[in-house]
């Protein structure tokens, strides 16, 4: 089933435009992989998945993204609730400067849960969820900027599982990693997309095709070409895709 | 080889520079310090002359007009880092603080005058002090408010709202205490010279001191301990002995100044390091 | 504005037995910082002698006093100056509490020790600029006066100088006390001061041969000197009145005005 | 519960219209000063001309004369003065904390440096009008050592604090990546200072020099103290003359309000004001031009 | 013949081991690659060879660095010569704030040249060397902040033959450029190789074998295994060499 299906998506920033008609739809409990050369707008789609593009002056959208059928866009749209639904992992870690415990429980804080009880389960379980629990949970109330860099992004993905989000956006999530942390947020990855809808932009094409169902390929802010990872890395339709996946460029 | 002379007598000549700075520096402590320390006696604050008035007057004007300019600032701060449209209008509000910026204090004092002592005839008050004192310090703490908070990270905001937080939830919960380091920094700027102001107080706060002890009334008139050494600079009553008064209240202001500075930023160091926690190695 | 030297006095009367009370525990008082030193020392007393009664005093100068007793702002005005033009129509009652002589002084290592009135207007109109031509040594005379708007130079302006105008060369303090600290700082300079705050730092010079004191004053020898006002808003009342009486009393007059350097009023009336 | 969800949007919107209004407050109050002042002042030129005031050094009000060009002159050049002596040595110290120190001498003399704004003015007056003016008379014949120069002198110390950590800040925001690509080039650590770091950090130092200037031209009791205050156009740099607030601070509290005389030195202040607004605007051109290069 | 023999290198930042035990030497007039995850030493070691680590501090090196047989490192040896004789070309482009043409002329002015038609002709052989001359020869003296990613990392190329140097270093040149960027500057190497002895970091193991005569694959500080291009991207003799180089992580 389609979670996501994005329609005739223009995006400007300024004069300059990002993205060009891209149609691209995504299917629930999957993993879909964005590839494609520096500059080619992958952050740039990725980010207008939950309107974190709004923080930018001067930036124009234009088409339709549909989650679940409810465009986000319309404006009746509540951006804070979609952007609780719609969970977001960065390039680089980027922590709260509070302890391991607080980063977990921020969210749920925010929306409203107090309960101590409550927090102290939601918190563990989101920890265990992204594989960081027997790593931490001695040193929960000590500052999360301590971790090593692997722990950092595995306590960022703990962060937005703690509230429940239903669709995963993750930009580059290892490219600041070493391979062993690298390895263990692939394989969290592959145990997450039982539970959610996941988006991953990589600049890695073995780690596309190592953790992504489908795969997508931009050039130039087109969607040059989209399908089944291992057909799209073997027999890609495109010249194009062909050239950048043999490695001609990029 | 010549870049490499010039390199080196570069080089010569900033430490020179620095060291004339720091000279200077150690001078003028030691000037002041060095006349006035030896005054400071018990009898200095509460002898007949003693100063414990415009000592508690100095904090009490001080601590009014932050309660005055410390919302109002931080607001308007906080609007011009994180809320504030590229826009005309912005422009102006940023312009409008630059210039109260740079508003001489005398311009100030006569402005509070007109106001607080002739318009609304409460003659010279703490609390006419206060609010003119807080005009002073508004734009210094707009100015350091925006900064500390451009200063944050923009990751922390991004992860913040990209877990739906609302701008508030992410500006008191993750901005503001990863700013205030950085805040508290400026309210310590702020606080020197408002200490040290004497322009604006003589003519809103008035030059005498309330008998009664740590007396509260924002009506009373209040002189400072800058004013104070401003008077007993230029009218040493006779039979106060007014040298003595203006040497110690110079030292002491110092004394004041730096021990304020001490005061605000050794928790703001040990509130990064609780932030940051410990080095990453 | 400027001070006079002998005014047609209309003083209210020293002790008029009345049955004023305190209605009021605060009063302020601000202007003239020349009478300052008389003023704090009255309000002290005053408060001592009524407790929980708040004398506020300020500085400001003359006018300020003037412009804030006239608004309503302060209850009592003190000057140097009698009140101006523009402030004559809003009521404003006179009280003269004190005559306050004035003092040439000159730098330590200035050989004179007299001068003349005639030589006193040259060297503040800038006719003479070396004390040799006054009988010193052969060194230029730096004069350190004190603001145009200042009641001390408009007495010395007035009585020393005849309305003569000062030199635009002479520095200027603004006030009595950075004066003092200049003229005994700087050699060869010449200044004057209330007599009040006169220090040993600095050499107080006879004027016409005449040596400053306070019987010389009273018996008219010693010209250089004015009133000084206290003004209030309509005839005083309840505790402002109480405390113009005790400044005006036999008891403040005698024993206090001295001590400040100030003479009595009744000196003058003698 | 607290955090309802609308409680959550109200108090989001609520916050955001504090902010909003707290920022529109601080500019009324400029506004609101500038208007004040200005019409204050402009009153003056019911009794006065306006080109007597501004072109004429004759300043004797009690015989109707309004000449203020005398302290406009004084203002520019107490100002020029400190910034000729303490721009450079706040620049040299601002590159010696930014590029040479190391870091335990630039822990110690950042707040130390910090601690140069805490100290009131007065202090600096009392500081100036017993040490400098002393030395000013004992160097140069000046017969009182009142004048331009000390004046200048004392408030160069008084801006160094603002020049050094304004123009500290600028030098340390620039890009790492100007330095490594320059001593990657071979340049000496000077070249790299004098001919990358500087011109880079240029519209940041600007800023820190003008504001210096704002601060210096604005300052008065300072000034007030050692310009010694005689209503003269200044025959040379240590000869006694007035500056704009100097002479605002010496006459203000003995003229009557509302009396031409009084208007004429709220005149002066509007001067001021206007004087610190274009530095403003000079200070943002030079950013402005700085971010377009 | 060898321009440049490391010989066992170590390298600690602070407590921190960052190289470890380095062997390796650069023949005169060709291409090394280094290849490696992120973190494992690439960066660290390229600066190593002009002592840029010198600006860091608590930096401790041990062994020695020769080039033309002189060690680097010897107390007598000039660090500001040394830079002159080795040019670094960095990630990211990083030009001055100054003119295009006042940029490349940063290098010969500060050592001293100041002969005008000298300076215009150096400038015009050096973009010429670059490839940039054609694109910016009309904008000599706009700034060189208004040029394109690529266009910058051109000129910051030129930047460096202005000054003549030997050696080139160049750490992930291309890593912020877009496609077309990314292969006039692999072009540029090639023929550059001609004069200059260029080492080459790159994330990008296609870049490697387009460019490079020789590949290096670091891991974890150390020098797992140096050897001809072809040989270690087809035959590597490590098993790690092997895993990283088909994708196994990174
Ligand atoms: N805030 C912005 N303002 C203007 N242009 C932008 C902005 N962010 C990105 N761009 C431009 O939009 C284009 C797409 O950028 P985007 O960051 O989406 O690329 P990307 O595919 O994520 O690249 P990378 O692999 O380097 O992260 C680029 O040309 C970039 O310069
Ligand atoms: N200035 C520094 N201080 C302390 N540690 C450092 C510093 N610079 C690098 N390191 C550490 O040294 C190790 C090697 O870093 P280096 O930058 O050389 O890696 P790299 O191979 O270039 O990685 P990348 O591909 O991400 O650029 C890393 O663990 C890094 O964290
Ligand atoms: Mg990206
Ligand atoms: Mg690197
Ligand atoms: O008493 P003064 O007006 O000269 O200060």
């Amino acid at each position: 089933m389609d979670k996501i299906v994005v329609s005739n998506l223009d995006l400007f920033y300024g004069e300059q435009q990002a993205l060009n008609n891209i149609n691209l739809a995504m299917t629930e409990k999957s993993v879909t992989a964005l590839i494609g050369p520096s500059g080619c707008g992958k952050s740039t789609f990725l980010r207008a998945l939950n309107r974190m593009q709004d923080l930018i002056p001067n930036v124009k959208i234009l088409g339709q993204v549909r989650i679940d059928g409810q465009d986000i866009y319309a404006t009746n749209s509540d951006v804070v609730m979609l952007r609780k639904r719609v969970g977001m992992v960065f390039q680089n870690p980027n922590p709260f400067p509070k302890s391991i415990f607080e980063n977990v429980a921020y969210g749920p804080r925010i929306h409203g849960e107090t309960n101590k009880k409550k927090l102290n389960e939601i918190v563990e379980t989101s920890l265990q969820g992204a594989v960081l629990w027997d790593e931490v949970k001695d040193r929960l109330h000590k500052s999360a900027l301590g971790l090593s860099g692997g722990q950092q992004q595995r306590l960022c993905i703990a962060r937005v599982l703690a509230v429940e989000p239903e669709i995963l956006l993750m930009d580059e999530p290892t490219s600041a990693l070493d391979p062993i942390s690298t390895m263990k947020i692939e394989e969290l990855i592959s145990e997450l997309k039982n539970k959610y809808t996941i988006i991953i932009v990589t600049h890695n094409m073995h780690q596309a095709s190592r953790v992504s169902d489908r795969t997508a390929f931009f050039l130039n802010g087109e969607l040059v070409e989209e399908d089944v990872t291992s057909i799209l890395f073997t027999r890609p339709a495109k010249k194009k895709t062909e050239d950048y996946i043999s490695g001609r460029f990029g | 080889m010549k870049a490499r002379q010039t390199d080196r007598l570069a080089s010569v000549m900033l430490w020179v520079g620095a060291i004339a700075i720091i000279v200077l520096l150690v001078a003028f402590l030691g000037l002041i310090l060095g006349r006035g320390l030896p005054y400071l006696t018990p009898d200095f604050f509460n002898g007949p002359d003693g100063v414990r008035g415009q000592l508690f007057n100095s904090f009490y004007l001080l601590a009014l007009s932050l309660v005055f300019s410390l919302p109002v600032g931080v607001g308007a701060g906080i609007y011009m880092a994180e809320y504030a449209p590229q826009n005309k209008l912005t422009d102006l509000i940023r312009l409008s603080t630059e210039s109260l910026a740079t508003v001489p204090s005398i311009v100030f004092g006569l402005f509070g005058m007109i106001i607080f002592v002739n318009k609304l005839g409460l003659g010279f008050t703490i609390l006419g002090g206060a609010a003119t004192l807080a005009l002073l310090n508004l734009p210094i703490l707009v100015r350091v408010t925006e900064e500390s908070l451009r200063a944050v990270p923009r990751s922390y905001r991004e992860a913040s709202l990209a877990l739906g937080a609302t701008m508030w939830q992410t500006l008191y919960r993750v901005i503001l205490p990863t700013a205030l380091p950085g805040l508290i920094t400026g309210i310590t700027l702020v606080a020197g010279r408002a200490l040290g102001e004497t322009a604006i107080l003589i003519f809103t706060a008035g030059m005498n001191v309330s008998r009664i002890l740590f007396d509260t009334n924002p009506l009373a008139a209040g002189e400072t301990l800058a004013v104070h050494l401003f008077a007993a600079k230029s009218n040493p009553l006779p039979g106060t002995n007014a040298d003595q008064i203006a040497d110690g209240t110079a030292a002491l202001l110092i004394l004041m100044v730096i021990v304020f500075n001490i005061c605000l930023t050794l928790p703001s160091r040990w509130l990064q390091y609780r932030l940051l926690g410990k080095n990453k190695g | 504005g400027c001070g006079k030297t002998a005014a047609p006095t209309t003083t209210t009367p020293v002790s008029t037995p009345s049955a004023t009370t305190i209605d009021k525990m605060t009063i302020s008082s601000a202007g003239s910082t020349a009478l300052q030193p008389l003023v704090k020392l009255a309000a002290e007393d005053f408060m001592t002698k009524n407790a929980g009664v708040q004398v506020n005093l300020s500085g400001g100068g003359s006018m300020t006093g003037l412009t804030n007793v006239a608004s309503g702002a302060i209850d009592i005005g003190n000057s140097d100056v009698f009140v101006t033009d523009e402030l004559k129509d809003k009521g404003l009652i006179d009280h003269q509490v004190c005559v306050a002589p004035f003092l040439l002084i000159t730098n330590k290592d200035v050989a004179i020790d007299n001068l003349t009135k005639a030589q006193a207007t040259d060297i503040f109109t800038g006719k003479i600029t070396n004390w040799k031509e006054v009988g010193g040594k052969d060194a230029p005379i730096a004069i350190i006066g004190r603001a145009k708007s200042s009641g001390t130079r408009a007495t010395i302006v007035k009585i020393v100088m005849d309305g003569k105008e000062f030199t635009d060369a002479a520095a200027a303090q603004d006030s009595t006390g950075n004066l003092l600290t200049g003229v005994a700082q700087t050699p060869g300079a010449i200044g004057y001061i209330d007599a009040a705050y006169l220090k040993d730092t600095v050499k107080a010079l006879k004027y016409n041969g005449v040596a400053y004191s306070a019987d010389a004053v009273a018996s008219g020898q010693y010209p250089i000197y004015a009133y000084e006002h206290m003004y209030t808003k309509g005839e005083p009342t309840g505790t402002v009145k109480l405390f113009l009486d005790y400044v005006m009393s036999k008891e403040f007059q005698e024993k206090s005005v001295e001590k400040t350097g100030f003479l009595p009023i009744s000196a003058m009336k003698k | 519960m607290p955090h309802s969800k609308s409680w959550v949007c109200f108090s989001d919107r609520l916050a955001r219209y504090l902010f909003i209004s707290s920022a529109v407050l601080v500019s009324l109050i400029i506004l609101c000063i500038i208007w004040f002042v200005g019409m204050q002042g402009l009153s003056t030129f019911r009794d006065a001309s306006v080109i007597e005031f501004f072109s004429s050094s004759k300043w004797s009000p009690d015989t109707g004369q309004f000449g203020a060009l005398t302290f406009i002159v004084g203002s520019i050049g107490t100002t020029l003065i400190a910034i000729l002596i303490g721009g450079p040595l706040g620049l040299a110290g601002a590159v010696f904390l930014a590029e040479i120190a190391p870091p335990w001498v630039r822990s110690v003399m950042r707040p130390a440096t910090d601690l140069f704004a805490g100290i009131p003015s007065v202090v600096y007056g009392y500081v100036g009008l017993t040490v400098i003016v002393g030395l000013v008379r004992r160097y140069t014949d000046s017969s009182s050592g009142y004048g331009v120069l000390a004046a200048g002198i004392v408030l160069a110390i008084m801006i160094l604090p603002t020049v050094i950590s304004l123009s500290e800040d600028a030098l340390r925001s620039l890009p790492a990546t100007y330095k490594e690509a320059s001593l990657a080039l071979g340049a000496t650590r000077w070249q790299t200072i004098r001919r990358v770091l500087v011109p880079a950090a240029s519209p940041g130092i600007l800023t820190a020099i003008i504001l210096a200037m704002a601060r210096a031209i604005g300052e008065t009791m300072a000034v007030q103290m050692v310009i010694g205050n005689s209503p003269r156009f200044p025959g040379s740099l240590v000869s006694p003359t007035s500056t704009l607030t100097s002479n605002i601070v010496m006459e203000m509290g003995n003229t009557p309000y509302g009396s031409t005389w009084n208007n004429a030195l709220f005149m002066m202040s509007f001067i001021l004001l206007i004087i610190a607004l274009i530095m403003i605007i000079l200070v943002r051109t030079a950013v402005r031009k700085g971010a377009v290069r």
